[in-house]
């Protein structure tokens, strides 16, 4: 993974914080803050996968929702492909919105139901106006074949195919206007583990293909190590360890990452597994900034 | 918890500024000039500007809101036009009757439907939720003065069992006799409201028994009536706290055409006499006194609901 | 030899929906042993979870068992009455659910919740039951019982209620526990928790468990013996290294291979499971892997019988056919085949 | 196993024999009540040699004070309690789809002014008002139709809101939000289209109650004037005739029930149909 410090930075995320007003005062003031994103930074150099793990809480679909600029930021920029997208209007972000895609969670929510998939693929290349008119049912057929579906899905409705194909229809729809980056929200984990696979294989053959870049989040660590080059974990709105994938689960550093890959139930009988406990953040461990701790292994400690 | 009851109460104060607003601009848009209910026929043009003076009715409309906003708040609602007696004393004069038959009719309806309700929403579909559900559904979409009428004809007319009018009989002074006259209307708005607390509280029953913790208990050994009587009784009683806050401006108005049928001397027929007599100071008045009742009945529902339901006491669920 | 707690025996369940009826458990035999811990695996859809509601005779309408036997200490519990039910829910057979958020009643505080099922199924006084409830939450690990006994369930954290299911489950000392999932709706660090738990109920010989998962991980870390369900059906029964080490049937195969490899290398290519699972509504014929397996064949159009692989092992595939006898041959010569 | 909302619905409305009679009876007095002015006898002819006579072959209905043909005039008077019934419904519910779907779309401060908003409106005493207004206004077909549409479109905005705020954390919206769909475009394309089973609902639900409101309008004599005949108002005349032609009271009233309690049946028979049903596991 050493030649990846080569690639180009295409997503690079500096000081990122979104905090939501939890409870407000009588004047709509607020009293009480939920600091979903607390100040993170990372870079997803162009052509990569970027996991990122955490727990429930921990802000990663925050994060990849911040990418996607479904929220507006409370402090922080967002740089891609060197443009800063912290400031720029609906309306210069349209190109952006093409060149970033998304694939969410949940098969049964993700794709509208009153909408066939002629209909939901050819949404993003109607807003974006590519492949007009003939061209287009026949783009949309392509790229089913692509994924594995057949032409003469077409004209059906998300409720006559399974989880499994639905993802497959998100997958679709989100190549369907070239994008360059896709923020993976969870894509796999409402997913049966056969099924997984499939979805899995499918995300890296079309990486390896169009030259996609991905931001994978997620909370299966196993899959996420087969999945990402690199990997940051986050505890409480905050990055606590960045590495590559091999390095992070071979020679974690921070005993929250440590307490993680300890969790992991390893389907292996044999397997003697020494579960690390972790208490929560330790007094001196109180929001420590990333350093390098050696090349490319960023970790939140103290020297 | 605190918070809650002082943003509830904050919350009332805008709303019953703009209720009140509504009926000093209906009174103002109401056709018809009010100083003409003291014009004698020998009355001069100046004679009249005067009383117009004194009434207040030449300054800016925003003051003369303001001006009867204070005899509002100091008790005055004015005075009607057609009997000239001070509104706020027609209001209380009649609230006792309507008080009493309502309140009398929304506790029994209560009472009835919490057993109805959960006994049907526990037993769904079978015969018995059939015929109580049913029943309901006829309840709900049956006219009341129809009601009123049938009820008329058969035990006062036809069976003489009942008085069909008025709250007593002329040279009696019985409590007897009172509620000899108000087992009709009674038990015509009984029915109208044990019907939609029975749906109501039916449906709150049988959403309760698709929850997971009741499905949770059976697998604990539990019978179904401790279920419903351990379990899902405190999650169906709690919402009827909101029902019956929402049923505080009912209280005042919502027997008026009842009233009128049954020529019950209420508020209800108070309103009805006066729209028949356009007198709209007794109009705005009963307004505005039934939105205030249903606004204060709502907040006291929302603070004995967080009070009620640990959830919200520790603020852990906005309601 | 250990003594036999539960036997199943041809069970069938069927819900009736409109389009007909999802036969979600297609004929499932299998037995418990006392104090063992057992894994039952499957995807969605496999009948893992309706099996072990069928067991407590939970199924409701429209969900309906139409056939087959359970058996509990040698009692045959098919066509009990509702009553004698209720005597051994909770108290031999208790349950723990998915998912801990819904599973306790939000307005009724911890204490009130536990010390009702205690004082039913033990008659315990209510200070008694109370003391009782206290001591059965320290042993699972939540701190401060006395103070948190008071508290409502919201007060609880995810973990910190399936700890108080769990606690509540084992209140009557029942003889089966049978935990549906009891771990999916959790951080993988309260899951490690939770499976801790577990592990020593494992070594607890007055309760057997009955574990229901969809991860492999946690059979391999928690069973002594795992059931692979697909289709409504068991594929393959085995001792948990049977399971890992020598899988005989392909679902099993597939399944163990689609997850990634500990220590492999990123990037190793996933081996998946081509396909859907069978539509229960309209089962295929014979085997219901048929449509996914790689080793398919003519013969698989029928469904095959249950061969006996080794001790405590067996599996559903014609590929055994060749090497090994099928169970009812080996229980037709006296031999021990379990069931 | 599969199948969509609309199969759902059909096959819950055919299952259900209330439903069936409710459609029956709707669609009879629909086409009656249209069909109206075939009817042999004009409703407003005056007999006085036949004055309230009870149900017989040539009247069906009997007769009222004024020897007119009872069943004519029930006829027409379905007329305006339907008409009344549909043009209301229709006209909240496109106030409380707009205030719904904007208050819930766009949330904040909007939000909080149209809730307020709608507030005031549930706090005034809507009958009283509806008494007010027509007496305010000429007691027109129209003008009853407008006001109670103004005093009904509450309900409706509620229950619009609550599921705009549902479906806008739908993964499809949010999906359409980031490829830069407009905030018309997601409204039109994914919000409006999945809100059709609550509206139809809610609009079955106001049709039941409009005319409710109506019929006691006229019962109290606000309503529209006669000579012009509706259920409410031949109720409100056949008081004074009860105890000796009470079936001058029968007729209308069983007529306003058999309506409303078809539409209340209708609505929560599309509650049902409507509900996602578990297909899968």
């Amino acid at each position: 993974m050493s030649e990846g410090a080569e690639r180009k930075v295409l997503v690079d995320v500096r000081n990122l914080k979104k905090h939501f007003s939890k409870s407000k005062d009588l004047w709509g003031r607020t009293t009480e803050v939920l600091k979903a994103v607390d100040g993170v930074s990372f870079q997803i150099r162009r052509g990569e996968t970027f996991g990122l793990v955490g727990e429930s809480g921990s802000g990663k679909s925050t994060v990849g929702r911040c990418l996607l600029r479904l929220y507006d930021y409370t402090d922080g920029e967002v740089r891609f492909d060197g443009q800063d997208l912290t400031k720029l209007g609906e309306k210069q972000l349209k190109p952006f919105r093409r060149r970033i895609q998304s694939i969410f969670q949940d098969p049964y929510s993700s794709l509208n139901p009153g909408m066939n998939v002629l209909e939901l693929i050819g949404e993003p290349m109607n807003i974006h106006g590519l492949y007009p008119g003939d061209e287009r049912k026949e783009a949309v057929a392509t790229l089913l074949e692509r994924v594995g579906l057949k032409r003469e899905h077409l004209y059906r409705y998300p409720h006559e195919f399974s989880g499994g194909q639905r993802q497959r229809i998100s997958i679709a729809r989100a190549l369907s206007v070239r994008p360059d980056f896709v923020v993976c929200d969870e894509p796999i984990s409402a997913l049966d583990v056969s099924v997984q696979a499939q979805v899995v294989n499918m995300l890296e053959d079309l990486q390896s293909e169009f030259g996609l870049t991905y931001l994978f989040v997620a909370h299966d660590l196993s899959m996420v190590r087969h999945i990402s080059d690199r990997i940051g974990v986050m505890y409480r709105g905050r990055l606590v360890e960045v590495a590559d994938s091999d390095e992070l689960y071979d020679n974690p550093l921070h005993p929250y990452t440590k307490a993680l890959l300890s969790a992991i139930p390893v389907p292996d009988p044999h397997a003697v597994s020494e579960r690390i406990a972790w208490t929560g953040e330790t007094a001196d461990s109180e929001a420590h900034a990333l350093r390098e701790a050696s090349p490319g292994h960023f970790v939140a400690l103290p020297e | 918890m605190r918070q809650l009851i002082v943003r509830r109460l904050l919350q009332a104060i805008p709303m019953l500024f703009v209720v009140s607003v509504v009926c000093f601009g209906m009174i103002k848009l109401a056709p018809g000039d009010p100083v003409l209910s003291f014009v004698t026929p020998n009355m001069h043009a100046e004679d009249i500007e005067r009383i117009r003076h004194n009434l207040g009715l030449d300054q800016p409309a925003y003051v003369q809101y303001l001006l009867w906003l204070k005899e509002c708040l100091s008790g005055n609602l004015g005075y009607s036009l057609v009997n000239h007696q001070p509104v706020l004393d027609q209001i209380v004069d009649r609230l006792p009757a309507t008080v009493g038959l309502m309140g009398i009719s929304i506790a029994l309806a209560v009472l009835l439907a919490i057993p109805l309700g959960m006994i049907a929403g526990a037993n769904r579909n079978r015969w018995i939720d059939k015929l109580i559900n049913l029943i309901a559904y006829i309840g709900i979409s049956v006219p009341l003065f129809w009601l009123a009428i049938l009820f008329i004809y058969l035990f006062a007319i036809k069976l003489h069992w009942l008085p069909s009018m008025g709250m007593r009989t002329i040279g009696k002074e019985s409590a007897l006799d009172v509620v000899k006259h108000g087992i009709l209307p009674c038990a015509v708005l009984t029915i109208g409201f044990l019907a939609s607390y029975v749906r109501y509280i039916r449906s709150g029953t049988i959403g309760q028994f698709k929850e997971e913790y009741v499905q949770i208990q059976y697998a604990f050994g539990s019978k179904k009536s401790t279920v419903l009587f351990r379990h899902v009784m405190k999650h169906v009683l709690l919402p009827i706290i909101t029902l019956l806050g929402m049923s505080m401006g009912d209280l005042v108005t919502g027997a008026l055409v009842t009233e009128t049928v049954f020529s019950w001397p209420g508020i209800g027929s108070l309103g009805m006499t006066a729209v028949r007599g356009m007198d709209y100071p007794v109009i705005m008045g009963i307004t505005l006194f039934s939105a205030v009742l249903l606004i204060l009945g709502n907040l006291a529902a929302d603070i004995l609901y967080g009070v009620a339901d640990p959830r919200i006491k520790s603020g852990e669920v906005s309601s | 030899m250990t003594e036999r707690l539960l036997t199943a025996r041809d069970l069938r369940v069927s819900f009736h929906t409109r389009d007909g009826d999802n036969q979600a458990v297609r004929g499932v035999s299998f037995h418990i042993d006392a104090g063992e811990t057992v894994g039952i695996v499957g995807e969605s859809g496999s009948g893992k979870s309706v099996t072990a509601k069928a067991i407590m005779s939970l199924i409701q309408p429209p969900g309906e068992v139409i056939g087959g036997e359970i058996e509990f200490r040698g009692e045959n519990l098919t066509g009990l009455s509702e009553r004698k039910w209720r005597k051994i829910r909770g108290n031999q057979i208790a349950m723990v659910f998915q998912d801990p958020m819904t599973s306790l009643n939000p307005v009724k505080k911890i204490g009130e919740q536990m010390t009702e099922v205690i004082r039913r199924h033990r008659g315990l006084s209510r200070d008694a039951a109370t003391e009782e409830a206290i001591r059965l939450l320290r042993e699972v690990g939540i701190p401060e019982p006395e103070r948190r006994i008071r508290q409502y369930p919201h007060e609880f954290s995810g973990g910190m209620r399936q700890r108080v299911m769990i606690a509540m489950a084992l209140s009557c000392q029942p003889e089966l526990l049978i935990a549906d999932e009891p771990t999916t709706a959790l951080d993988v660090t309260i899951q490690a928790q939770i499976l801790e738990l577990f592990k020593r109920l494992k070594d607890n010989p007055d309760t057997a468990v009955i574990l229901i998962t969809h991860d492999l991980g946690v059979v391999a870390q928690v069973c002594t013996r795992v059931i692979v369900m697909y289709g409504g059906m068991i594929m393959e029964e085995a001792p948990v290294e049977d399971i890992f080490y020598r899988p005989q049937h392909p679902y099993t195969i597939g399944l163990l291979r689609s997850v990634p490899k500990r220590g492999g290398g990123t990037r190793e290519r996933l081996v998946p499971i081509e396909g859907t699972p069978p539509d229960l509504l309209d089962p295929p014929p014979g085997c219901p892997f048929i449509t996914r397996c790689p080793h398919a064949m003519d013969k698989c159009k029928e469904l095959p019988p249950m061969f006996h692989i080794g001790p405590g092992h067996r599996s559903l595939c014609w590929l055994a056919e060749k090497d090994h006898p099928t169970v009812a041959d080996v229980k037709a010569e006296g031999e021990d085949a379990d069931v | 196993m599969n199948r969509t909302r609309w199969q759902n619905l059909r096959s819950e409305l055919l299952a259900n024999k209330f439903g069936i009679v409710a459609i029956v009876i709707l669609a009879v007095f629909t086409l009656s009540a249209i069909f109206a002015f075939l009817s042999p006898i004009d409703p407003n002819q005056l007999d006085v040699t036949a004055k309230l006579q009870s149900p017989n072959a040539k009247h069906w209905f009997g007769t009222d004070d004024y020897g007119r043909d009872y069943f004519t005039r029930a006829l027409y008077g379905g007329r305006v309690s339907l008409l009344v019934g549909f043009a209301s419904m229709i006209i909240a519910t496109g106030i409380g789809v707009v205030i719904g779907v904007v208050s819930g779309y766009f949330g904040g401060r909007l939000d909080n002014l149209l809730m307020r908003i709608l507030e005031v409106f549930l706090s005034i005493p809507s009958f009283l008002v509806l008494l007010l207004l027509s007496v305010f206004l000429h007691p027109s077909v129209g003008n009853i139709i407008v006001i109670i549409a103004l005093l009904m479109w509450m309900n409706i905005a509620r229950i619009v809101r609550a599921e705009t705020m549902s479906l806008k954390t739908r993964e499809y919206v949010l999906y359409a939000k980031a490829s830069g769909q407009s905030a018309f475009g997601i409204v039109s394309k994914h919000i409006l289209p999945n809100l059709v089973p609550v509206i139809i609902v809610g609009a079955t639900n106001n049709i039941a109650s409009a005319i409710m409101m109506e019929s006691s309008l006229s019962f109290l004599g606000f309503g529209v004037q006669p000579p012009n005949a509706t259920w409410g108002s031949m109720l409100n005349n056949a008081q004074g005739y009860v105890a000796y032609a009470p079936h001058l009271a029968l007729f209308p009233g069983l007529l306003i029930l058999l309506t409303v309690l078809s539409f209340n049946i209708l609505g929560d028979i599309l509650r049902v149909g409507f509900e996602p049903k578990l297909g899968r596991r």
